[in-house]
Order: C-alpha cells, then structure tokens, then sequence
C-alpha cells in the first residue's frame, strides 16, 4: 500500500496559502516551503561564508551542507556516486553544458539527433544550435491523437543510428508521461547517447538513473519545492570524465599556471565560480521534504488529483482537453475554450486568485503541430487540493459567462 | 465571481464587441505595405495590410490570432487609421491605444493591447521591433 | 564631504554578527542584511511563481520586481540601458558568456590576448580555454615590486594590437587598485575589446562603465551583500546585439519551429531557462542597500578600515605585507608570517572566531610570481569595525605564541 | 586567546617539533620511485622518493612546502614507512594517519593530514588521485 499524506497539513508548511491563491502553475515552478527558505536563511545568518576554500568553522559548516545536498540528491536518483551529481541553475543550464562538452566534441557532420515534438525549448534550441555548428541533422518524433509519442515513428529514426537521443520524460505541455526506460533501452542499443528531461520528471515520481539507463538526466530545483537557482545535471561518470569544463574560473581547477592548467576532479570540474550556495542548501531541504512524504505517495497524490480535475473538466461544455488519459499523465491539464482565448480566461480567473498557465509553454514546436497558438494549464503538486479544482471551474464558468 | 458580462470592469461589452466582430478584418489584395508581429510571450500574432494613397491610408486591414485585448485593440486601431495620413498615424502612441481600450491594463496584459500598435510601428514606418518601447 | 555611516548601526541589520564571529573574509563573500533576505523571503512567501510568461497579477509582481533589479543595477553602474545589464550567477559566468559568444566569434588564430599576472583564476582559465581552442596567444602583465601593474610593460603589449585585453579593476589577492580608466582608454585606442573584471570594483567603490569606457564589466552580487546565485554582465549593446546567445532553451526565444528558432531582444537573449528569481530580488535589495549608504562613504570606511588594519599589521614583527600602501588599495590585506604558515594562523584565529582566508586566493599565476603557495588575507567590508582588526591582532600573536 | 604551546589541543608538541624539525626531510639520489602532489585547495605540494630494495623502503625523503599539518603528518608517515615491505605499506589507511597524528581534524584541515598518504598511495603503488578518497 502507498503511504499517503495530508494535504491540509503540508498546505500549512507553505505561508503563501495564507495569500488565498488557489495555485494551479507548478509545472513552471513549484512553492517552496518553510523548511527549504529556513535552511537558507539559517544559512545566511548562522554560517553564511564561501564553501571549498574554508580555513574557518562557518565555512566548513557552509561546505558540509553544500556537499550534503549532493549525497541527498545521489540516494534520490539513485546515482552510483556523487561524482555523478553536478549542481546547475536547473534543466536548461544541465542541457546546455552537455550541448557545450559533449556535444561539440562527439556530434560530427552528418550526425543525426533524434528529438521530439513534445520537447522543452530548453531541449530543442541548444541543440538546433549544436546541429547547426557541426552540420548536424534533427528529427523530430511526432505524436499520435492522443498526444503520445509516435513508438513506430522513434524506431524507425533509431534505425539511422542517430548520435544523440534526447527527450523529456514527461511533457510539460500535456502531461504525457513517455515510456522513457524502453526509449532510453532501445535508443542505447542503436548506440546513442541519451539524455533524458527530467524536469517534470524528478520532482513528481521516484527516479532511478541507473534503472532507467541514460547517460544524461537533467532537472530543475524550484520545480521540486526548492528555491530557484539550483538545479542538477546526473552524468555517468565515463563520459563527464571524458568531458572538458563547460565553464571555467575558480574552484574548477587544480593548478593554474601561465604554461596552462590542470582540473578539478569530479564533480567539481563542472562548479566554476561561487556557486549558488545557499540555494544548493536549500535544494537539500526540499529533497528532505520530498523523501520524507515519499515519492510513490507524491505521485499518487497527483494522480488522484488529476483524475479529479480531468473529470470535472471533460463536463464543461465547449473545454477540449489535450493529451492522454489521466492515467497516462502527470499532473498537468491543458485545454481550450470555445471562443475564449487561454489569456482572458487566465486574466478572469486570476480575478478569484486562480493562478492559470496560459501560453505556449516553451513548447512551441507542439503547438505548431496541435495548430493552436496557446492552450491554458492547470499544473499539481504535493499541495494541491481538490477546492482549488473546484475555483478553477468556476473560474471557466464565469468566463464563459462573460464571452457568451 | 459576481461581476457579469454588462457590468465587467475588464471585459466590457464594447471590447467583447470588437473581439466577437473585429472590424477590418481580413487581407488586402496586393497591400502596399504587409507586415506581422508575434507576441513572443504567448505566441499570438497580429498582421496588417495597408493600401496607401499619396500619404493616405485608404484601406487597411488585419488578421491573425489572439485574445479579446490584442484583437480589440487591433480593432479599434484600423478604425482609426482608415483614411488617416500615414504622417499622422506616427504620432499614434501607446497611451492613445490605451485610452481607447479604456480598460486598466495589467503589466502581464500590456503586449496584448500593444501588440498592433508594434504592427504598425515596425510595419508602416520601419522602427526597429526591439526598441525601447519593449517591455 | 563625504557622507559616512554608523558602522554599529549596520551590525544591527546582519544577524549572523550575533553569533559573535570577526568576519574578515568579505572579498570571497560578503554577509547578507536582513532587508536582502527580507526581500527574498517577501518573493517566497507573497508571490512565488515564474515570470516574464505571467498571466496573474502574483507572477507580475515577481516579473516586476525582477525586472526593477535591472534598472537599479543600471542606475549603480550608469549603463545606457537596462538591456546592457544581464543577470548571471555571478562574474565567472559574466566572463565566460563573453569567452564563449564573443570571444569563439572574433578571435583567431595568431590574435593576442593580455591578462595581468594579478587576476583571479575566472579572468584567466577561460581565455587560457579560448587561446587554446582559437590558437591564440595570451600575454600576461607583470607586477612591479609593490604589487602594481606595470604600465609600461601593458603599453609595450598593447603595440601588438591585442584583439582582447582583460583584468581586474581591483584585485583580490593584493587589494591593489588598478588604473582601471587609464588602462582601458589605452587598451581601446590599441583597438583591443576590453573586459574588466570588477568582483572586487562594483563592491567597493562608485563604478561608472561609461566613464570607465570598457565593453565588458562583470561582477557578483554575493560579493556586495546580495544572496548567493545572482550576479550581472555589463556589456555594450553593439557587442551584445551581434553576440549570439551563450545558453539556449526557454525564455530566451521569440519563435521556435521545426526549421529554426528566432532569439528574443536583449538582454533576454542571454537568460536562458528559469532565472534565480529571488536571488535577482535580494540583489535589488542589495543595490538598494548600498546606494542607501552612498558608494564613497562605503569606500571611505573601507580606506579607513584598511588604514587602521595596515598600521597595526606593520607593527607586528616576522610580519610581511604585500602590495601597494593603503591609499593604493582596497580592502583587501595579504600578509604572511615568518615560520608559520597560513592555513595554522587561519586556524588558530578561527579557535578566536575570527575568520580569516589563507590559500591562493584563486590567484595562483600570482602565488607563483611572489614564491609562495598562499598567504593570510583579511578583508572588510561595509560592517567591519575596528575591533574585529584588534581579535585579528590578538590571534596573531595567540599565532606567535604557538609557533614560537 | 587562552591556550599556551605547551597545552595547545591541536598544536601539540610533538606536532610542532615535527613541523619545526621534519625527519627525513630531503630528497634522494636516484630514488626508485618520486611523486608529487599538491592540495588544491591551499597550494601546497608535498613529494617523496622512495629507495626500494627487495620489497623494502630502504630510505625515504620527502619535501615540499606545508602547514605544520600537512608537514608534520609526512614527517611522521616517514617514520613508519622507513624499513617497511612496500605490501606492508600499502595497509596504511586514512585512519592510520589520523590516529598518528592523535589530534581532532576538522574537514577543512583533513587534506593537509592526508596529503603525505597521497604522495604515498598515487606514488607508490599507482592509485587514480581522483578516486573516492578525495573529499
Ligand atoms: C577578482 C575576482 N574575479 C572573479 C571572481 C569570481 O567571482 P565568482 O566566484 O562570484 O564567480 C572573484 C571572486 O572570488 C574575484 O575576486
Ligand atoms: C520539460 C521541461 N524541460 C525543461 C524546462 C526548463 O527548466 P528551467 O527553466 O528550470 O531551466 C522545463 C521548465 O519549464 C520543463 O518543463
């Protein structure tokens, strides 16, 4: 049986309820509670120093929470070692230093890079840009009716030994959770390398890199409770081993001299500069958070949520849904309106304090395919409760009301 | 959720007008000047074509998707730019565009109302799209 | 006359002084005032949500408080414009954003670039990166024996017409204050592009980029009592509007499609993915903070800091000092002990609660240049008093006492 | 401020007449093997030669610049190797070192305790300087 949690009392670790927002937006960030600000601030008034460098007692304090958030995070995803664990800004600064030091030394003319259409821009630009340098082809799985990955379409493409794979877990536009472990098997048997988005991963069900098998995974702090500013990138060791820095400066290196400069060890030789120190803290704290309630609890949670919201949904009259079943999506909805565009029904419900993604959500390329320009998305999270659902029909309701 | 339709602050009836019955909407064959603006933040787009006449904006129409305040505000502008010198339409700016809208724009909504006046700008009178006006 | 401040009256507004430690390490990071992580908290707590993407007024708060960061930014270092000021996690990201979209753009093979034999190991390794790659060559300036530049060496390199020439306009291993305005102005009329690395400037003194005439000027908050995670590149609009983007993924789009990606306007062009939002709100706090107290009174209570800290450091016998004499340098004093070695004094100050740095100071060309390994260095801040110098004084001795 | 020398917990005596007077400080001619290392973090470097004869470390050496740690751990890792089968050598461990030197480390100082077991470990018998043993 799956441990379950109260919402009513988590909702009381999280002070911005008090506001009286009903928050259906975490798919683009999460809230963070008490405890993840409480170890940054204990942090910056107990023992706020540099970390690494310390010659004193604050600073070795700062750099053992610093560090520990790492070993968190490794028993989290099940990495091997914490070598594998390297602190970002978040996805987008993970993907970008793969594209940075793997891909422009693997990725060769004529290569192929096997993407989708359901992708983050996070895991689209820098490798068009990538693409675009080496001379470089992309393809782009598509999607089925239902918003799922075309299976057939991805076999085919893997059939032209492609360089690199790289796709998101689940979709942040429609919620599609994607069969990622077989994707990942069959992607690496046809030799690739494989990054996987966990952006929307991570933070909503148990992850095992090591089960899953890619040799990248990438995901975001502040979607997971923690503060922005922090993210992680898991890389196998072998190839961050055979990597160069991305960036480069203090703290990355062993020696420096004029005649040249030797690096870091792992993972360090991917931190250049201060990091962002109390955010890593702060990261830890909400993967303390996340552990204790459990992640199957986490995702069951959601589930329930989104079985509720996607029912409540399908009854009003002129909503199109998009993407799969509720059993085959992660706690993001996204629907349109008959003759109401997401932005005003996102303005109307803002008006109840509904907080309502309307947008493409960096997830043009899909919207091109599903041929709208924006949809609105209601996102869940640990905290989400069912009477948030309720104001958000309400809040459609009323705007259709107003648009009649 | 009390407000309705009649009495809404934000969506009054003559902005849901121009939304549900754009005026000037559509293309213009063989238009003198055509020129189209995203909003890159949601991805709504607005196009126009105007049919200039010695300085004389004789006709002009606009297409292209978008919620109820950039199509209004698309709206309300062709109308007042038909028959308008293109040397007047210059001084067009973004409190006359908002005045007559007549609603209070939020920061996040303001791209919205703006989106077609950045239509003309860039289109009619070639400024550059990224200048300071943005945001 | 310079305005000047209460010194105690500001402890008041750093908690961690509470916890009774001297603090003397503030050129590797400054504490934080409550009103920055007052302004942080106030993000978490009342509008915590993504932005620039905003369809509620919670999310347009945030975007506008993020944003307002950027104008007083501007205002502290009278940039043109807001779109010259881009947010980083701090200077080593600033410059290695230039190393990687300006510098694998112009220059080539056989250019030259000049460094100083005093810069920090993040104005050094990514050049040493970029030469490397481009087969360039770098030239580094020499100190004399007071630890300042020397100038005629500088102008003698800069008759090779340098493609890049980069330094630090105040350095944090000897505090010395280079004629940053002067070096620039020649470095220009030599046709070089010029970056300063201001880490140790835009802190300390009043800083005006257009005055100082460079193109590039990176910094970080976490250096200027702001929170860890945020920092800014200064960049002249030309260069960065025919600059390609360094990161790519979300945000930093107009338009993403199948066939190509269209780049947003600066300075969004080179914030790719979620920003450290609330890091950029404690940063505007911080800038506040600062501008509150006034720049020259910030300088002039360092220089009198500095003043006192030199004379008493002088007196102490078996003591060197290195550098120029207080009134060429800020607040940063390096100093070794004859018979002891820094990292013991370091740790025997820190059984005094005093912290204080030994090592290399991530400055190690420098290190090598003098013939040591490291050195003991106290640094000051806007919240240090004479009295943290005197426990300094006594830890020295306590040092003395030890190893005698 | 309260300590004296004589009764210091961490600048102990015999420390500090380790760091003052270092044994088997030196190098050797020819030595059979001879490794460096450095601490990253502070710059230090400490290096050793070795002479080996039939298995034994017949003489040893070591040099380098150091804290009165990182000195007088060598110093006294010198010692015991001095006379010991290389195999046997291999045994010593982090704890080993630690225990010898008999005072409490704390992390940020750990490095410069172990440095000398470094020099010994990568040097002497070939281990990856980047193994699980760093930090
Ligand atoms: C002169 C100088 N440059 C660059 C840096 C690097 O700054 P950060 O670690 O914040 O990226 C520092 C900070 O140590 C510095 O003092
Ligand atoms: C699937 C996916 N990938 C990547 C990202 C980018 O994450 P970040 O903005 O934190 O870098 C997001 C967040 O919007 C996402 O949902």
């Amino acid at each position: 049986m799956i441990k379950t949690f109260d919402v009513a009392a988590i909702r009381k670790d999280f002070p911005i309820f008090e506001t009286g927002i009903a928050y259906l937006d975490s798919a683009n960030t999460s809230q963070r509670p008490r405890q993840v600000t409480g170890a940054m601030l204990e942090y910056f008034e107990k023992f706020n120093s540099n970390i690494h460098r310390a010659a004193y007692r604050i600073a070795e304090e700062a750099t053992v929470r610093y560090e520990a958030t790492r070993e968190k995070v490794r028993e989290l995803i099940n990495a091997s070692s914490t070598k594998e664990v390297i602190y970002t800004r978040g996805t987008t600064e993970g993907i970008n230093l793969v594209a940075y030091s793997w891909g422009r030394k693997h990725v060769k003319q004529g290569d192929l890079i096997v993407l989708t259409i359901i992708d983050h821009h996070s895991n689209i630009v820098p490798w068009q840009i990538l693409a675009a340098e080496k001379g470089a082809t992309i393809e782009y799985v598509d999607i089925d009716e239902r918003g799922e990955l075309r299976q057939d379409q991805f076999r085919k493409l893997l059939e032209r030994s492609p360089k690199l794979v790289a796709f998101g877990q689940v979709s942040n536009a429609l919620g599609t959770i994607n069969p990622a472990t077989e994707m990942v098997a069959a992607a690496k048997t046809a030799g690739a390398t494989v990054l996987v988005d966990g952006a929307q991963g991570a933070p909503h069900q148990g992850v095992d890199v090591r089960a899953l098998g890619c040799d990248f995974y990438a995901f975001s702090g502040h979607k997971m409770l923690g503060p922005t500013g922090a993210g992680i990138l898991y890389g196998r060791r072998e190839l961050l081993e055979a990597m160069d820095p991305f960036m480069s400066g203090g703290d990355m290196i062993k020696t420096v001299r004029v005649e040249g400069t030797t690096y870091h060890d792992l993972p360090w030789k991917f931190e250049a500069g201060t990091q962002a120190i109390a955010e890593v803290i702060g990261l830890g704290a909400a993967v303390d958070y996340l552990t204790a309630l459990g992640m199957d609890a986490v995702r069951a949670h959601e589930r329930e949520i989104t079985e509720y919201a996607f029912e409540a949904l399908s009854d009003i009259e002129g909503l199109t849904l998009y993407g799969p079943p509720p059993s085959r999506r992660a706690g993001v909805i996204s629907f349109s309106i008959e003759g109401i565009h997401p932005h005003d029904l996102a303005t109307i419900a803002d008006r109840d304090q509904v907080c309502l993604r309307a947008g493409h959500h960096c997830a043009m390329p899909l919207m091109t395919r599903l041929g709208v320009a924006a949809t609105a998305r209601a996102s869940f999270y640990v905290y989400t409760q069912k009477d948030e659902v309720d104001r958000l029909v309400g809040s459609i309701k009323e705007a259709q009301r107003i648009f009649a | 959720m009390s407000s309705t339709a009649a009495d809404d602050q934000f969506y009054r009836e003559y902005i849901l007008d121009h939304y549900k019955n754009p005026r000037n909407f559509g293309r213009l064959e063989n238009p003198d000047i055509s020129h189209e603006e995203d909003n890159p933040l949601c991805g709504d787009v607005i196009g126009m074509d105007f049919r200039v006449k010695d300085g004389v904006i004789e006709d002009i129409r606009f297409h292209g998707r978008g919620c109820a305040i950039s199509q209004a505000s698309a709206s309300l502008l062709t109308e007042r730019l038909k028959g308008l010198r293109l040397e007047d339409a210059k001084k067009i700016g973004k409190a006359d565009v908002l005045g007559e809208l007549g609603i209070d724009i939020s920061p996040a909504r303001i791209k919205c109302a703006l989106l077609s006046l950045k239509v003309l700008k860039v289109g009619a009178y070639g400024l550059a799209g990224n200048d300071e006006d943005e945001e």
